[in-house]
């Protein structure tokens, strides 16, 4: 191995990227712009071959040609390019066969199709393919392989508008990646085992390799990768459903390239895993059942390109076969035939391809005769099936002569081999039978009848490529050693070593077992077309005997059916749509994961017992009487909605005193003034609440069911209260730590200027959280809004309140009255206390906020008791009479107070001193004396301006909706009127 | 180091939040004006968190090994609040305003008009998931949960219609669960600890009495069911997919990364409370997590395949995406835990443009939906009632072939398939995984691959169904606004990008990890007095 | 905690304690009532008692407590007894109204017969044994 | 141009005293919160377009305020023993429904008596009609021969329109 | 015996409230939502200890922090106090918008299926 | 002596204002109609205010006399927005 010179480089990466250049370019083309993709598909791939052919010289000496990028080197992952004997003979057919299917598509694609497209994924893909043979890591090769399984998908899928293609695309993308996936693994853990993933490193560490433990796994999953892409039995399925893409792509993804793909990467880890027992059996045995199902399920078609695919499929199993085989001359044998092969089947399919295109069918049951109508593809189409077949004088003999010497020479192991001259020959004889079916049915007897068309020949351009791959196949069989000798010894040379065994690449090698065997396969291919072939070609149920239930297609749908089955039963048995589920679900993880956490070393520490002092008494009673409202609330809940409401409010209250008991002053004012708003904010709700309706008609067996959620219910429940009363109790018996709270209490007056410590908390040490806590309150609001001005109250709260309407009705109805009066009456007391509260809440509130530093209160409990005084003026008189009279623009109130609270914040800044950073001082003031003055306090007021807005938002605009539902009603009543005024 | 630099960290939590507030003061009719601040927001976070990043990836905190930490109020951890830009902090960060970014350029097509309020509320929620990532104090990290969760309401419902407001009441209702046991974790630990810092815990727990530490391990418990429960592991996060799919495109697209904050939260502290030395609680709940990481894992990729709908399949991707993260971050390993890290920035920004996509292609699928009205015919009230407007500019050319490439992308990341960035992250983590001890390494390589499996299968189904024609030759009619196109290319354009800089992107997630594991460098930034 | 501090004067202790104690009594007799008392327009009145007499004395002792603790005469209780004093009605007065408007348009209500609107006979008497049937739950309009 | 400054003398003051109260000091700080409250938060009472108290007889409202006392401290006498049935009549106690017209009509005079009314225990102000004046009442404790009509209007209304009207 | 009173109280409050975030009328979760808030708000302030007549408000020259009741978790609550009043008003709203929507108080917007 | 005499007399005050609160809490329970309900509640109100009252004179603090205030002067709204909710089946309009 030597370091690539620079021209060499640029050549290596013109070979791989100028594809995927073409390709974008070519996407950018028009739609109808066939010829020129074609002439760009053309010239990239002429350019490649001669890159490639600059460089050929080089392998004849079983040079290396490398070129290392850095994509991933921490990985251990590169863009490695490397060339080597292999490599150049698959990149060779790579670009080759590209180049004239290319030319082939020209002619055979519709100008209707969006064909630069279908160029754009082709020269896409051979860029992938390239990348695949021109991988000098593992990874990377991965990559590219994942590539060919993408963009032949979107080859198959090209003529999207059929089922059949979109399946067969689907299809051979799920297997193909299936496999890429699989191969990822297998790579990853080579890539463990030799510490690289570099293809000479792996294969410099064989040794190692097979040392590993992991090594079958890495093998098993790398098989499955190559397996699946060389549609290997059983994963040859997909490969006859990739039939419905346009024929250039089945002759150059699936019969030259990308099938090869598989083969490729067997022959790279040939000389690592090639020896090996678990090879033999996998590689070997699954070539030889894909040998015989393939040729055998190609018997039965009658579709041409339906026999080609089998065809393939068996063709590959006998190339695996070989390769699995693990002797020198059968890997030698398996490049051979898979050049052979390429050459073959591309010409097979391009004829069929023409067939279609000029006949309009490939159905051999239409097809006939049409040796009159094409003879020169007729003709094309003999030679090259006869190659197929193993004719002497072309191609597919001599590699199919290697392929039976080989399977003579391995006989003396296992039984497997003591059969393979027996099956070996019967595959050849089934690809002798279907070969010369092809030939015979479509070219020979009568002129064909249920055809659409007069067929004819194709523009000669179409038929060229055919042409030369027909001239290759004779070329080779008759001059081996000349043609394809120096390109098959450098490509062995890659796997075996210099030190190849003897192998002789001539027509003749004299009258032996292997020959004899040909004989009898061709003798029997023939006399067995005689024998069945009028069978076969009637054969009204299609498909081969004995093999209906292997029908692939059908057992892919049923996988992807029980996939789907599968999928959507653990999506609908062990997901949860419905909301208490969800909810029993976290809580029960919860109180499972504390239990397992204090499973695990929960130590209660049980307090010396002290007699209860007496004015505990009075705290035990209180909660008794806020337990009991809690428990009552859950009681009254479903039918008492209201009850529940005043209940909650009473558990509230408990839980204020409790402040107020145990020294958190602010808490319960802030808790007080929370618990008022709540509730009226709840009975605006439930304004649009249905009243109870009979019982809903539950099913008994859903009654059932019901009863055991409930049972299960009051179990959750009652751990979780036994849970937290437990964990809270644990905790408040134990000694206090020594934690952050010292601090805060030492500096609160020092360092804050305030002696409220909660207060100084909250403005000062924590303001973030408060600065956090009052945006959650904003975002809120705009929430709430945003949702009730859309709001649609249901078709039962429509209307008004009975009250009102039952109001309204009397007062119109009694004699001096109006309507109205009876609210007027009913408010007007209350009206003027409400009122005239006002200014003192105001005071209220603004003592709570001055005196916050320093005393129970602060910002956010005057916001809410300022805000509970426009509340009291709503629920006196009206939001209407109120808005008339204050303007109140809650929305600006919440950004004014979240402004206020950022530059507070800001003020910092100015200093350079963080975010939040609060001043305080005590300032002498005329007449006032030493007032104490903190920035904190400006932050608070931020807060109180945020606070009233949120809270008077939220109320408000749920309140508006009574309004607005009074005025659509009072438009629709008008409306209604109107009609019947214009109705009349 | 200038000033500003030191006040930079505090910018993507205080700017979008005076912009939203600013934006407060006028009414919706200033759209132009909202739509163009909010632009100038959301640019003005990608640039100050690309420099936070570049920072944190080279610069002044010593090629990242250490932190920069900012005292609120100048008070000094762990008494007062501090914000902490780490490596994992920032990446997030610099990740939400790229996703924030583009979901609000695709909203401005014509997303933001449909409900009062969209930039504030986005602005919001973008500040709630900074503060989230940024904060290093527990309970200040509970007070920006609420910010972005209560944002994420008004987004979620954002447009109304029955299926989001059905959905967004479990949604809320589980989240404020979660919320209720978030916040009796926090004050547990408190309880028991007696601090907030998270850096100052880290120092605590290995000096916690024995007869103390069962208390402490209940509150973490506690704690990571509610930080589970919004990362939406199974069995806690069911939630996630009737919220996300049912919301509006944008808001969806941004949830991406809510899911994150989770499994952002749950690596950090995972990490550094429960290291190696942190005594008896070393590798706590470590277990729970990779086994719920494998068990999300499965039931997403089931709900992907099982998807009826684009949308549905998107969310589910974000919940394989989470439960990845899970995984690998229940390894424990720094390997993989750097893998994850890589692969979490791409698999967010790709469920994103998956949203976007499935929006723009179901609206393609319904041939009344071209003018953009069909969508909310169910409403009270016609959401873009207001003056016609005129689609912004071009109608992209080829529209289909261009979603096309751009859902298989979206595909090729989520699955995590070669070539692009999700592939690197699932290549990164396997590699690491296969060389670990045990089932667990197999084991997440065995759901990581038969996820890629999954989201490729389902995935590939529902975008042939929506891409590929249906037996006539008619393309599928696709009206993509320009501001659409630009914001899918842009988070596409990222992914790509992640790839094509996959390396130094790698590097900075492997390094990431290498500094999670040693949380004593973190503590030592934090308590030793700033940067 | 089981006293008061040195610089309150027992007196003033002792007459505070005294004076909550009575309000406090007082208190619980209101409420007292709300069992006693058979039908809502009767325990209507009940609280009153709290609120009126009961509050008086516990503010009062308040107000001797901290005055003598504090050596300073700033009643502040005066504000709650104001407040207390002038709110307390708005709700009684709209319950009140209230239960009469139910009690009107269901008949059945209370067992109580309630003047109609605008009839205007002087005095309708409740006498005792027309109260409250104690099978009757909740009325259907409750939600 | 005292009807600018101060709308509201009477609420002003009262803003006044209980700012003072609220602050618990006559320091000189709390001395000027108070009176930038007194002075500023009748302003609201102005947007509300309430109409200012005019007390006409201060002196009445004293004794008035002592005669509700007297009534309010009997009447809890008179309740309490009703609920432990020690009262009088604890037989055949009867409550029910008064009605009382009212010829007051100024609002915070009925408000004054509204409050006082249900203030006091043993009567409750259940309806009053604007329009016809009549006031219903609830009285726990009717006993034969009392004349609430006349008590009501003797005893609280003519006084209170002394004070108010 | 405080302790004690209060851990029940909590248990009490959680287990009502967890109840009813289980039932499946919207209302009955809200209800259940805000009395869980009361407990969570209970234990946030329990986590702190316990103390009777010693509020954490300094006087000048008694800063020592053994006086005082642990502000920290005071000012938690606080702030769990207005963010759990927040939400609670959204979960009205958006269960209000539920019912009009589709009609039903159920918490999924439909009755269970049979 | 008279501290006992002083702390005992408020102890027994607060159990009977406890007592009230416990009725209140009965009669919101117990109904049987919602006004009775709300009378209830409004009596659990003024025991709590009573309550902090007490609190304070047998703790000799003035600190939590701000509740009281709070309850005094903001106390009656939600009873009021309960029972103008029983009036009119709406509380603001
Ligand atoms: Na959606
Ligand atoms: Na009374």
């Amino acid at each position: 191995m030597i370091d690539t010179p620079v021209p060499a480089s640029f050549l290596l990466l013109v070979i791989l990227v100028l594809p995927f250049l073409g390709a974008m370019i070519a996407s950018g083309l028009p739609r109808h712009a066939r010829t020129s993709a074609a002439v760009l598909s053309w010239i990239i791939a002429l350019i490649s071959v001669g890159c490639l052919a600059v460089l050929w010289p080089r392998f004849q000496d079983g040079e290396v040609l490398k070129l290392t990028l850095a994509w991933l080197p921490s990985l251990g992952v590169n863009l490695t390019i490397r060339l080597d004997g292999l490599s150049w003979l698959f990149s060779a057919l790579i670009l080759g066969i590209g180049a004239l299917v290319v030319l082939y598509a020209r002619y055979y694609m519709s100008p209707k199709d969006p064909v630069p497209r279908f160029f754009s994924f082709l020269l896409a893909f051979m860029g992938a393919m390239q990348g695949v043979v021109l991988s000098g890591n593992l990874i990377q090769l991965v990559v590219f392989w994942e590539l060919t399984s993408l963009f032949s998908f979107l080859l198959i899928g090209y003529w999207h508008q059929n089922a059949s293609a979109r399946e067969g695309a689907r299809m051979a993308l799920t297997i193909t990646a299936t496999g890429g996936v699989a191969l990822l693994v297998g790579m990853i853990l080579i890539g463990r085992i030799v510490g690289s993933y570099e293809l000479d490193a792996v294969i410099a560490a064989r040794d190692v390799i097979l040392a590993s433990p992991l090594y079958p796994v890495a093998l098993g999953l790398i098989l499955i990768g190559a397996l699946t892409k060389s549609a290997q039995f059983p994963f040859h399925i997909w490969l006859p459903r990739a039939m419905a893409a346009p024929t250039p792509v089945s002759a150059y993804l699936h019969s030259a390239t990308m099938v090869k793909a598989g083969v490729f990467l067997l022959m790279r880890f040939w000389p690592v895993f090639g020896e090996t027992e678990m090879w033999y059996f996998v590689v070997g045995g699954l070539g030889l059942t894909t040998l015989l199902v393939g040729a055998w399920c190609a018997i039965f078609q009658h579709d041409l390109k339906g026999l080609l695919a089998y065809s393939t499929i068996s063709h590959l199993g006998l190339i695996c076969l070989l390769l699995g085989l693990g002797s020198d001359l059968g890997a030698i044998a398996a490049i051979f035939h898979t050049i052979n092969h390429a050459t073959f089947k591309a010409s097979l399919f391009m004829a069929a391809g023409i067939i279609d295109h000029e006949a309009g069918s490939r159905d051999m049951r239409k097809l006939s005769g049409l040796i009159r109508f094409m003879p020169i593809t007729a003709t094309l189409a003999m030679v090259a099936a006869a190659a197929m077949a193993g004719v002497p004088l072309l191609n597919g003999f001599l590699s199919k002569e290697m392929f039976l010497a080989e399977a003579l020479a391995s006989t003396q192991t296992s039984a497997l081999n003591q059969a393979l001259p027996v099956l070996a020959t019967l595959a050849s004889a089934f690809s002798v039978l279907y070969s010369l079916r092809f030939i015979h049915t479509t070219f020979f007897g009568p002129p064909p009848t249920e055809l659409d068309r007069v067929p004819h020949e194709p523009p000669s351009w179409m038929r060229r490529p055919v042409e030369v791959l027909v001239a290759l196949c004779l070329l080779v069989g008759v001059f081996p050693a000349v043609t394809v000798g120096p390109f098959l010894r450098s490509a062995a040379v890659t796997m075996l070593g210099f030190d190849l065994p003897y192998y002789s690449l001539a027509l003749w090698h004299g009258f032996n077992l292997p020959l004899l065997l040909s004989v009898i396969a061709m003798a029997g291919g023939i006399g067995l077309y005689v024998v069945f072939g009028k069978a076969l070609n009637a054969n009204p149920r299609g498909g081969p005997w004995g093999m209906k239930r292997l029908n692939g297609g059908y057992l892919f749908e049923r996988s992807q059916v029980i996939l789907m089955d599968l999928s959507q039963w653990i999506v609908r048995h062990l997901g949860a749509q419905r909301l208490q589920p969800q909810l029993r679900l976290i809580l029960l993880t919860a109180l499972l994961s504390a239990a397992v956490a204090a499973a695990g070393g929960f130590v209660l520490t049980w307090p010396e017992f002290r007699v209860p002092q007496p004015h505990n008494l009075a705290f035990a009673a209180l909660w008794l009487a806020g337990g009991s409202c809690a428990l009552a609330a859950a009681w009254q809940a479903k039918y008492h909605r209201l009850a529940a409401v005043i209940l909650m409010g009473g558990a509230g209250l408990a839980s204020c005193l409790t402040f107020v008991w145990l020294s958190a002053p602010d808490l319960a004012l802030t808790q007080l003034v929370v618990e008022v708003v709540t509730t009226v904010l709840l009975l605006l709700g439930l304004r649009w609440l249905p009243k109870r309706l009979a019982e809903i008609h539950v099913p008994e067996s859903e009654q059932r069911r019901a009863r055991w959620r409930r049972r299960l219910d009051r179990v959750i429940a009652i751990c979780a209260g036994a849970g937290a009363a437990l964990i809270a109790w644990a905790v408040m018996v134990r000694p206090p730590v020594e934690g952050v709270s010292r601090f805060f209490v030492e500096r609160a007056y020092e360092e804050a200027g305030g002696r409220n410590v909660v207060n100084v908390i909250l403005v000062d040490f924590r303001a973030f959280d408060t600065f956090g806590e009052i945006t959650v309150l904003g975002v809120v609001g705009l929430t709430v809004l945003a949702l009730l001005r859309r709001f649609r109250p249901a078709s039962d709260s429509l209307s008004q309140p009975m009250q009102k309407r039952v109001q309204d009705a009397s007062d119109r109805a009694r004699e001096g009255r109006s309507e109205g009066d009876t609210l007027s009456d009913t408010m007007m007391i209350p009206g003027v206390v409400m009122r005239w509260l006002f200014p003192f809440i105001i005071l209220l509130a603004v003592h709570l906020f001055l005196r916050g530093h320093d005393l129970p209160g602060g910002g956010f409990a005057a916001g809410v008791a300022l805000s509970i005084a426009f509340i009291l003026q709503y629920m006196s008189s009206g939001a209407r009479w109120v808005e008339e009279r204050l303007e109140i623009r809650p929305i600006i109130w919440i950004g004014v107070g979240l402004l206020i609270a950022a530059i507070s914040g800001a003020v910092g800044w100015i200093f350079d001193q963080p975010f939040l950073t609060s001043y305080f001082q005590y300032a002498d003031l005329p007449l006032l004396g030493r007032v104490p003055l903190a920035s904190a306090v400006l932050f608070d007021l931020g807060v109180v301006v945020l606070v009233v807005g949120a809270t008077v938002l939220i109320l408000v605009a749920l309140a508006h909706q009574s309004l607005r539902r009074a005025r659509i009603e009072e438009a629709e009543a008008e409306a209604e009127a109107e009609q019947k005024g214009g109705a009349q | 180091m200038t000033d500003w630099q030191e006040h930079l960290i505090i910018g993507p939590i205080v700017l979008p939040m005076v912009i939203a507030a600013a934006m407060l003061l006028f009414d919706e009719r200033r759209r132009l004006l909202k739509g163009g601040l909010s632009l100038f927001a959301m640019a003005a976070i990608l640039a100050m968190a690309l420099a936070l990043l570049h920072e944190s990836a080279t610069g002044a905190t010593g090629g990242g090994d250490t932190a920069r930490v900012y005292q609120l109020g100048d008070w000094p951890a762990p008494f007062g609040i501090v914000l902490v830009a780490d490596r994992l902090s920032t990446l997030m960060v610099a990740l939400t305003s790229v996703l924030g970014a583009c979901s609000m350029i695709f909203a401005l097509a014509r997303w933001d008009r449909a409900g009062p309020r969209f930039h504030a509320l986005f602005l919001l929620l973008v500040m709630g998931v900074n503060g989230a990532f940024l904060t290093g104090d527990l309970f200040n990290l509970f007070v920006f949960f609420e910010i972005m969760l209560a944002a994420s309401y008004g987004l979620a419902l954002h447009g109304s219609g029955e299926a989001r407001i059905r959905a967004g009441l479990a949604y809320i209702a589980v989240n404020l669960t979660a919320s209720m046991l978030f916040l009796i974790g926090v004050s547990l630990i408190y309880g028991v600890t007696g601090t907030l810092n998270m850096a100052d815990l880290a120092v605590r727990i290995p000096q916690i009495a024995e007869a103390d530490r069962g208390l402490f391990h209940v509150g973490a418990a506690i704690l990571g069911v509610a930080f589970l429960t919004k990362c939406a592991m199974w069995p806690l996060g069911f939630w996630l997919t009737t919220t996300y799919s049912a919301a509006s495109a944008p808001a969806a697209a941004v949830f991406a990364i809510l899911s994150k904050v989770g499994a952002y939260v749950i690596i950090r502290l995972s990490f550094l409370l429960f290291a190696a030395d942190s005594g008896a609680s070393a590798g706590f709940g470590q277990l729970w997590i990779l086994l719920g990481g494998l068990a999300t894992i499965g039931f997403g990729t089931a709900g992907i395949i099982a998807a009826r709908d684009l949308s549905i399949a998107a969310a589910y991707a974000v919940i394989v995406s989470s439960g990845t993260v899970l995984a690998a971050a229940g390894t424990g390993n720094a390997d993989v835990l750097g893998g994850a890290v890589f692969y979490l920035v791409g698999s967010t920004l790709a469920c994103g443009a998956l949203f976007m996509l499935a929006e723009v292609l179901n609206r393609g699928q319904d041939p009344g939906a071209r003018s953009g009205r069909a969508v909310f015919e169910d409403e009270y009230i016609d959401p873009f009632d207001d003056e016609e407007r005129n689609e912004p500019g071009l109608v992209i050319p080829a529209a289909v072939a261009a979603l096309g490439g751009a859902f298989l992308i979206s595909t090729l990341m989520i699955a995590g398939l070669p070539p692009l960035a999700g592939f690197i992250g699932k290549l990164a983590m396997m590699d690491a995984l296969s060389g670990l001890a045990g089932w667990a390494g197999y084991g997440v390589i065995a759901a990581l691959s038969l996820a890629s499996l999954g989201a490729l299968i389902g995935l590939t189904r529902l975008g042939m169904a929506a891409l590929w024609a249906r037996d006539d030759d008619a393309e599928p009619a696709v009206v993509v606004g320009a501001a659409e196109g630009v914001a899918i290319a842009g988070l596409l354009a990222a992914c790509i990008f992640l790839a094509i800089f996959g390396e130094a992107g790698f590097a900075y997630a492997d390094h990431t990890a290498d500094w999670l594991v040693r949380p004593d460098a973190y503590v030592r930034a934090v308590l030793g007095g700033g940067s | 905690m089981t006293g008061f501090p040195a610089n309150v004067p027992a007196w003033a202790a002792l007459l505070a304690a005294c004076l909550v104690l009575a309000g406090s009594a007082l208190t619980f007799l209101g409420a007292f009532g709300l069992v006693r008392l058979k039908t809502f327009y009767e325990r209507v009145h009940a609280p009153t008692l709290g609120a009126t007499l009961g509050m008086f004395l516990i503010l009062g002792g308040s107000v001797v407590y901290f005055t003598a603790a504090e050596g300073q005469f700033m009643p502040v209780e005066l504000l709650v007894a104001v407040f207390f004093t002038v709110t307390t009605p708005v709700t009684l007065i709209i319950l009140a109204r209230a239960a009469l408007f139910r009690d009107r348009t269901d008949r059945s209500g209370d067992g109580v017969r309630v003047p109609l609107e605008g009839e205007c006979a002087g005095v309708v008497r409740t006498p005792p044994d027309l109260t409250t049937d104690p099978r009757r739950s909740d009325a259907p309009q409750d939600r | 141009m005292i009807r600018a400054v101060l709308p509201h003398p009477i609420l002003s003051l009262a803003l006044f005293g209980a700012s003072l109260l609220l602050s618990g000091s006559v320091a000189a700080p709390a001395l000027a919160l108070a009176l930038l409250m007194a002075l500023a938060a009748p302003h609201i009472m102005r947007a509300l377009e309430v109409e200012p108290v005019r007390v006409r007889r201060p002196l009445t409202l004293v004794s008035f305020a002592m005669v509700v006392t007297r009534d309010i401290i009997r009447s809890n006498w008179e309740v309490a023993l009703v609920i432990l049935g020690l009262n009088a009549s604890r037989e055949n106690r009867v409550s029910g429904f008064v009605h009382i017209p009212l010829e007051m009509r100024d609002r915070y005079g009925l408000a004054v008596l509204a409050v006082i009314i249900t203030s006091t225990p043993g009567t409750i102000w259940v309806e009053y009609e604007d329009a016809t004046g009549v006031l219903l009442l609830h009285i726990l404790d009717l006993q034969a021969g009392d004349d609430w009509a006349d008590r009501i209007k003797n005893r609280y209304e003519r006084r209170l329109m002394e004070i108010f009207e | 015996m405080t302790q004690i009173v209060l851990a029940l109280a909590i248990g009490v409050l959680t287990a009502s409230g967890v109840w009813l975030m289980l039932r499946p009328r919207t209302f009955q979760v809200i209800i259940g939502l805000s009395l869980v808030s009361y407990a969570v708000n209970l234990f946030i302030f329990s986590m702190g200890r316990l103390r009777s007549g010693a509020a954490p408000i300094t006087s000048k020259g008694a800063e020592d922090p053994a006086l005082y009741a642990d502000p920290t978790p005071q000012a938690l609550v606080l702030t769990a106090i207005v963010i759990s009043f927040a939400l609670t008003a959204l979960f009205l709203v958006v269960l209000l918008a539920s019912r009009g929507e589709t009609g039903s108080d159920h918490v999924d917007g439909q009755e269970a299926p049979e | 002596m008279s501290g006992a005499v002083f702390y005992w007399a408020l102890v027994v005050a607060q159990l009977f204002l406890a007592g009230a609160a416990l009725i209140g809490v009965w009669r919101i329970a117990k109904g049987p109609r919602a006004q009775d309900r709300i009378l209830g509640l409004d009596t659990l109100y003024q025991a709590g205010m009573l309550l902090v009252v007490a609190f304070g004179v047998r703790t000799g603090s003035h600190l939590y006399f701000y509740a009281a205030v709070i309850i005094g002067m903001l106390g009656f709204t939600s009873s009021v927005a309960l029972a103008k909710f029983l009036m009119r089946g709406e509380v603001i309009e």
